[in-house]
């Protein structure tokens, strides 16, 4: 989220799409509610399905699951056409006015520089036009027909509300109505907020999705401002703050990338990241990445990583491709992986395609799962019949099950979806033998660190080199740990403008990253997070939930990443001349001297507004990217492209349906299903009474929710001849699922290019384990494919058929 | 068949027992019921174990009541058959009330008041025991709607007090006919009780002792 | 606040009368706002945790209402109605079903067993279970049909608007949890007066027919509803349009009882006057001399 | 700084966030206050302890109620589990995920010791943590020294360990995650991911 939860109070519009906040945040949608009553906010639910979300809303319109962009793409274009942009902001503020190279261009669904053989873009010819000073060329006039807010309009010119109407079978009466609804928030002191999660992210276009809404609150001035924003509801307690720690294939805690293959050495990889501004003025923070990047490496490595060893740069993996879960599937598919970790996870009903999930774990020589609870993935080789047909002889998979902690036997912090972590506190003692996580890694490395030392090995240094600072080694507690992430001085570190100046002595625990430095005198394991565990102690414990400002932003509760920042980009909240564009939600404003008010400034405190620095100080440009140039793999600008299981061809470039460059692999790609065998939209969620696959161990929600079921249309039941509450099966071209059938009012046929669609909505939650009832689970139908940059399954949008179960089986 | 002198005998110790037992539920049955019925009652519990026992007991007692009184019944209803003389004797109800017995007609082994009560009562259990199915929430609450439960509850009530009315008279009467418990108690009655009230069926005794 | 402290203080007990009478204090009410109600039953999880009960595991039969029906151990129940309106748009209706705790209440006024049920002064109705019989009376009095035998303990089960919470000043399991605050409590003139507020901004909305239910019928309820419809508050599953005790329950715990008693004491006094008035019907001696010439000779 | 237990001892402030007054303070009666409640109030007695609601990135505020006290050394058990009324997000609510928390803690598919099911097997075997511990590294290790990829096809540096995968998980802590995430980059694991995708 830009924005945080309580913060959506302030909102004047509310656009859901893409997500059920209603049912998925309960919690965080009471500050819809709030927002209704107090605010006198409306509400705009887009959805497949007449949700709890759209039960409560001012306008709700159905949309075909995959069809978003083509929404999206007409909001932008009424914007755009109707002139009801907020045109101080988009001038200031977005790249609008910066001229694009000549080469650039985009034809029959294709941008430039296309290789079809790669499934691949080469993406030079997306990029701004430089001038003799190395800076960007500019339009202020917006005129020039090669400025990205002209290439924009002439993009999105074809999505008119007839053809969003097409495209997306969303009534062109409702869509005009949401249109007007958005344009009003481009009023100054009007806050349109979006709130989307996995509705948006599990397609094989999912970041574009959420690109096109940032388009349109960036026309809008949305973006910055309390009650705006883009707010990505995540669905995991800590998934925001495992991805800022990044653990993920290609990261770097704090959002810092690991070397590639080609990156041979530390000036080599450095020359990429320090992005030199591309206007005048700009601050372009990432010129400190060096300081972040040292400060990790001295937290990994400690007295080892020295200047002359690149402080350990060789020792971190390179790249050659990112590894993430579809690709590490499909190589333990391939037979290529040997050794699994599953640290409380579910991959055998998370992942798309169970079939292939199932042979891969299979194909595994052992399996680790650490897990409060008895997953699926850990008895994926026992035999529960029709829930899981296998035969334990034939799987020779070592399998080991750890008994770990729950959150209520452990301390530590958790990072939520406002980027807020908060630290709790252990309440009970585990269950049996059942131990943290924390002990649980220390004992494996220790373990491992103890064979390495005696017997030697591949590449032992960074093993036996890993800094290990705690206090009893092999029970490292999460305070000694939080200390460490968010780094201490190893010397003395002094003020840049002022050497006489000492921020922090040696050994104490860091402010902020402001005080990290390049040269190794100081330690952070995430940079973003620095700040969190100071000298005045843990900040993630702080419970002081006064909020004078009654701005939803409680400052002194817990702590924001960054520097406790709760509303980010707020400098776009001012206008130029720094004074708040909404001054009755006023975030900052510049007070003659420095930025101040109730939030912490995004922005160089002390830097005037004359000085012309933009608000997005992460950007090279010091603005907001209408035009992402080469960052996105599948083009600068969103395209309605279909999912790869689609009804209907692409109206707008038949020749291009699905995004060209997502991800699929060989194999794969045979196995997507055709209209006219299966001729339904499926579309996967989760139910408010259940959390993915755990509360099915839960009794309570186990009653509230017992038993796997599909919901589908009182038109397409009566099609099937089904009644609601026969058992029906769906069918996709990997799997079947068999489950009682929910029919409902709540999912109608929309028409779509001419044709009747129907949607099948299946909820995820049911296994063979827990509580509840046993189920077949949504991923048997799911197919494998991937989003372009993230690599995100295509959850969302895929073809089935329906039949109907004669008798009951049991 | 020998006799002891001047009396005659009126009912077999079967039919004695089987009325005295009878008489024995309903009476727990109008305690229980009378205790769940008005607070002012609820004490009564107190004969039976508390609340929840009276609650469990009282229908096992409408049960065994049907059972008693379904003995009764066969043993009883053919000499219960209403007739001419019945409608004459209720007719002079006054001199019934007071004794004037020479105005009455000549009556056989029940005269109209026995026979009222005695199809009274049957109607009676029979309305209480189906009402009270209604009622019997631990064994068959599923089966019957709230509406229904309403009516059984009021159709209960109602008949549950007439039936005690009828309890009273027929108590009443046996107290006032002096010589008529010995009928129930010993089986037998004098001939004079008979001659008295119920001539006609001395004289068709008199018959079989002649035969 | 003093006069606050004896909310929990009884107003009414079952099957008692001439109860002393207690302090006053301000009646409280829980308000169920269902324009803001997003259904997710939180109170019902809220409710089964607080008060330690649950359900065997049921089965899907083709709705979202799970368990199907109030059971003794599922006080409350979220029940959920898909609506059509005239212009096509759909509305999802959606209600938290449970005890309305009725100024009026029909199951006190039909428990036989003292104590049973008691209404407190701020007017909670609490079943008390170690004084319930499990007649299931209250089932037959209660105009909203909410409580349920147990089949386990045969003890009748319902919504006690958590009346331990009350008592020591938190409020009940499912307002607390509720994640909207669809579900609020406090004094009943507060939430009358917020839930003015919700129907002034519904109106705003264009639902001309928000309204309050508070049905008079029962003497007005501490259970209160926002309906977005209340002109129609049968389209919300069933909730009665005007609930009264049924007039066959207050025929029978009415009228009835002191008829009933009457009548048997009547009979009984009766019977003494006559026997006063009449004497013992005795046999005289020629009765059995007649009875004797009878028997010898039956031709006589 | 240890605020775990919270001194809450003055009664809940009940903290709708649409009643400005709030209401129950009004209603606040002292619980020694002669009350005839039926039923006794069950958290008398309990330790208080401030957690968050694993399940979504709300991160609700809860208060566990726990018999016995960890702080003092004892054995400690959850009985009741409800929002954090003073959190600025939840103010006490919670949904029927984080008000059914309780049934998570107390499952009865918790795992209470390592186990391990051998090549072939249908069924789980008991193993000490040492024996457990003890495994995986020797298979790992072996693993490691095996398929550890240190040149590329074109002689480049890359000091990689492709063939061992790691899936971390969605509900641990930062510090579980920063921890794990050393151990992992130590190894030179690259297979890696979270659950930030599903």
């Amino acid at each position: 989220m830009t924005n945080t939860w309580a913060d959506i109070k302030n909102a004047d519009l509310v656009v859901i799409m893409g997500g059920n906040a209603a049912e998925a945040h309960p919690c965080g949608f009471k500050w819809v509610t709030e927002a209704k009553h107090y605010n006198k906010a409306k509400l705009i639910v887009v959805d497949p399905r007449f949700t709890r979300s759209a039960a409560m809303s001012d306008l709700y319109m159905p949309i075909r699951p995959g069809s978003d962009i083509a929404f999206l793409g007409g909001v932008i274009n009424y914007l755009v056409s109707n002139d009801k942009i907020h045109k101080d902001y988009v001038l200031n503020y977005t790249n609008a006015a910066y001229i694009v190279k000549a080469e650039y261009g985009f034809e029959d669904g294709l941008f430039t520089g296309y290789n079809a053989e790669k499934r691949d873009y080469d993406r030079k010819s997306w990029d701004y036009e430089l001038g003799e000073d190395g800076f960007v060329k500019v339009d202020p006039s917006l005129q020039d027909p090669r400025c990205v807010y002209q290439l924009m309009k002439a993009h999105y010119a074809r999505y008119t509300p007839e053809m969003v109407s097409r495209i997306t079978g969303t009534p062109v009466d409702k869509f005009t109505k949401a249109c007007e609804w958005i344009a009003e928030t481009a009023a100054p002191d009007k806050a349109m907020t979006s709130m989307y999660a996995l509705g948006w992210t599990q397609h094989s276009k999912g970041s574009q999705n959420i690109r096109g809404m940032a388009i349109v609150q960036l026309l809008l001035g949305n973006i910055g401002v309390a009650g705006g924003g883009m707010n990505a509801l995540r669905g995991h307690s800590n998934i925001q703050g495992l991805t800022d720690l990044g653990l993920m294939s290609n990261l770097i805690p704090g959002y810092l990338t690991l070397p590639l293959d080609k990156e041979q050495d530390y000036p080599t990889y450095m020359s990429t990241r320090q992005f030199k501004p591309l206007r005048p003025g700009q601050t372009s923070y990432w010129q400190n990445y060096p300081k972040f990047f040292v400060s990790f490496l001295k937290s990994m490595y400690g007295t080892a990583a020295t200047k002359d060893n690149a402080f350990g740069y060789d020792w971190l993996p390179k790249l050659d491709v990112t590894y993430d879960v579809l690709r590490a599937f499909e190589l333990m598919h391939q037979g290529k992986i040997n050794g699994y970790f599953c640290q409380g996870f579910n991959p055998l009903l998370s992942f798309p395609n169970r079939g292939k999930i199932q042979a891969a774990l299979a194909s595994l020589k052992y399996l680790v799962v650490m897990d409060p609870l008895a997953t699926e993935t850990a008895s994926f080789w026992e035999n529960h019949g029709v829930h899981n047909d296998v035969d334990p002889g034939q799987v020779q998979t070592e399998v080991f099950r750890l008994p770990t902690t729950c959150f209520a036997e452990e301390a530590g912090s958790l990072t939520n979806s406002g980027r807020w972590l908060q630290w709790h506190w252990a309440g009970a003692t585990p269950p049996g033998e059942a131990k943290t996580d924390v002990w649980i890694m220390t004992q494996l490395y220790r373990k491992l660190r103890e064979l390495y030392a005696a017997e030697g090995g591949k590449l032992p240094e960074p093993i036996l080199n890993l800094s290990w600072p705690y206090s009893t080694p092999d029970d490292p507690t999460t305070d000694e740990i939080a200390q460490e992430i968010n780094g201490k001085a190893l010397a003395d570190v002094r003020d840049l403008k002022d050497p006489a100046k000492i921020l922090a002595r040696a050994g104490q625990q860091l402010d902020g990253f402001a005080q990290l430095r390049d040269d190794g005198s100081t330690t952070s394991g995430c940079w973003i997070y620095s700040g969190c565990y100071t000298k005045k102690g843990n900040q993630m414990a702080r419970r002081d939930n006064a909020d004078p400002s009654d701005s939803g932003l409680a400052p002194n509760w817990a702590w924001s990443w960054p520097a406790n920042r709760r509303v980010l980009y707020n400098r776009a909240s001012c206008d130029l001349e720094g004074k708040p564009y909404n001054p009755k939600h006023a975030l900052i404003e510049w007070n003659g001297e420095k930025w101040a008010g109730v939030d912490i400034p995004d922005f160089v405190a002390t830097s005037a507004p004359e000085a012309g620095a933009g608000p997005f100080i992460m950007n090279a440009e010091g603005t907001a990217r209408l035009f992402t140039r080469g960052m996105m793999k599948d083009g600068p600008f969103p395209e309605h492209y279909e999912p790869f299981e689609a009804p209907v061809e692409n109206v707008l470039h038949p020749k291009v349906g699905p995004n060209p460059v997502a991800r699929v692999f060989k194999g794969d790609l045979e196995v997507f299903g055709k209209p006219d065998e299966f001729p339904y939209v499926a579309t996967t969620y989760r139910l408010t009474e259940h959390f993915h696959f755990w509360t099915k161990h839960a009794l309570i929600n186990a009653i509230l929710q017992p038993e796997e079921f599909v919901e589908i249309g009182e038109a397409l039941a009566a099609e099937k001849g089904v009644k609601t509450g026969d058992r029906i099966q769906v069918h996709s071209n990997r799997g079947t699922v068999e489950a009682v059938a929910v029919v409902t009012k709540r999912i109608r046929p929309l028409t779509v290019d001419g044709k009747t669609i129907h949607t099948v909505g299946i909820p995820i939650h049911w296994g063979f384990k827990g509580e509840a009832r046993k189920g077949y689970g949504a991923n048997r139908l799911t197919p494998y494919v991937g989003d372009a940059n993230i690599e995100t399954p295509e959850f969302k949008a895929f073809l089935v058929d329906v039949t109907k179960v004669a008798a009951a089986v049991s | 068949m020998k006799q002891p002198s001047g009396t005659l005998a009126r009912y077999t110790v079967g039919a004695r027992v089987n009325h005295w037992v009878n008489g024995l539920v309903l009476v727990l049955l109008a305690l229980s019921g009378l205790a769940l019925f008005h607070p002012s009652l609820f004490f009564l519990t107190g004969l039976f174990g508390g609340g929840i026992l009276t609650r469990v007991l009282h229908p096992w007692f409408g049960v065994a009541l049907i059972v008693t009184f379904a003995g009764l019944f066969f043993r009883f209803w053919r000499y219960n058959i209403w007739d001419r003389t019945d409608t004459q004797w209720l007719n002079r109800i006054r001199d019934v009330l007071a004794a004037r017995d020479e105005n009455l007609p000549e009556v056989g082994r029940y005269n109209a008041g026995q026979k009222l009560v005695f199809w009274l009562m049957t109607w009676l259990i029979l309305i209480l025991f189906v009402s009270g199915l209604t009622l019997w929430e631990e064994q068959l609450g599923s089966y019957f709607t709230i509406g229904q439960k309403r009516v059984g509850a009021v159709v209960h009530a109602l008949a549950a007090v007439s039936i005690i009315g009828v309890w009273i008279v027929h108590m009443y009467a046996a107290f006032w006919v002096k010589g008529t418990t010995s009928a129930m108690t010993k089986g037998r009655v004098t001939g004079g009780w008979a001659w008295k009230h119920h001539r006609k069926w001395l004289r068709e005794e008199a018959a079989k002792v002649q035969r | 606040m003093s006069v606050l402290q004896h909310a929990l203080d009884l107003k009414q007990s079952s099957a008692t009368s001439g109860m002393a009478p207690a302090g006053e204090a301000v009646a409280v009410a829980k308000l169920i706002d269902i324009s803001r109600c997003i259904g997710c039953k939180a109170c019902q999880s809220a409710c089964l945790e607080w008060n330690e009960r649950r359900e065997e595991v049921g089965v899907n039969t083709g709705y979202y209402e799970n368990p199907h029906d109030l059971t003794e151990n599922t006080w409350t129940l979220m029940r959920y109605a898909e609506v059509e309106q005239d212009n096509g748009d759909l509305e999802w209706l959606i209600r938290k079903d449970g005890c309305m705790h009725c100024a009026d209440p029909g199951c006190l006024k039909a428990c036989p067993a003292p104590g049973a049920i008691v209404q407190y002064t701020n007017g909670l109705v609490d079943f008390i279970s170690e004084n319930c019989i499990g007649c299931g009376y209250c089932i037959k009095g209660c105009p909203f049909d909410i409580p349920r035998l147990s089949q386990a303990d045969q003890k009748v089960y319902k919504c006690t608007l958590c009346s331990d919470r009350v008592a020591v000043g938190q409020g009940p399991a499912c307002a607390k949890a509720c994640p909207t605050h669809a579900i609020m409590f406090g004094t009943k003139a507060e939430m009358t007066d917020w839930a003015g507020q919700r129907i002034e901004d519904l109106k705003e909305r264009g639902y001309q027919n928000a309204g309050l239910y508070d049905p008079p019928g029962v003497g007005g309820t501490h259970v209160m509803y926002v309906l977005k419809h209340a002109d129609q508050p049968e389209i919300y599953s069933n909730l009665p349009k005007d609930p009264q005790i049924s007039p066959l329950v207050d025929l029978w715990k009415g009228v009835t009882k002191p008829f009933a008693l009457a009548g048997i004491g009547l009979m009984a006094l009766l019977g003494i006057v006559h026997y006063v008035r009449t004497g013992p019907n005795e046999v005289a001696p020629e009765d059995e001399e007649q009875a004797r010439r009878t028997l010898e000779n039956p031709k006589s | 700084m240890n605020m775990m237990n919270v001194t809450r001892r003055q009664l809940f402030r009940y903290s709708g966030t649409a009643l400005g007054a709030s209401t129950i303070t009004a209603l606040g009666f002292s619980p020694a206050a002669a009350v005839t409640a039926a039923r006794p109030f069950k958290l008398e007695r309990t330790t208080e302890t401030r957690n968050t609601c694993p399940y979504c990135s709300v991160a609700c505020g809860v208060i566990m109620y726990g018999k016995g006290d960890l702080a003092k050394q004892e054995q400690a058990t959850i009985v009741h589990i409800e929002g954090d009324a003073d959190h600025p997000v939840n103010r006490g609510t919670l949904c029927p995920k984080g008000a059914g928390l309780l049934d998570f803690v107390h499952a009865k598919t918790r795992l209470q010791q390592p186990e391990y099911r051998a090549p072939g097997s249908d069924r789980w075997e008991q193993l000490s943590w040492d024996d457990a511990i003890d495994k995986i590294a020797r298979l790992m290790k072996a693993d490691r020294d095996q398929n550890f990829i240190e040149r590329n096809q074109d002689g480049q540096l890359v000091n990689r360990w492709t063939s061992t995968g790691f899936l971390a998980a969605s509900a641990t802590t930062n510090e579980t995650a920063f921890l794990t995430y050393k151990v992992v980059r130590s190894l030179g694991m690259v297979v890696f991911d979270n659950q930030a995708r599903v």
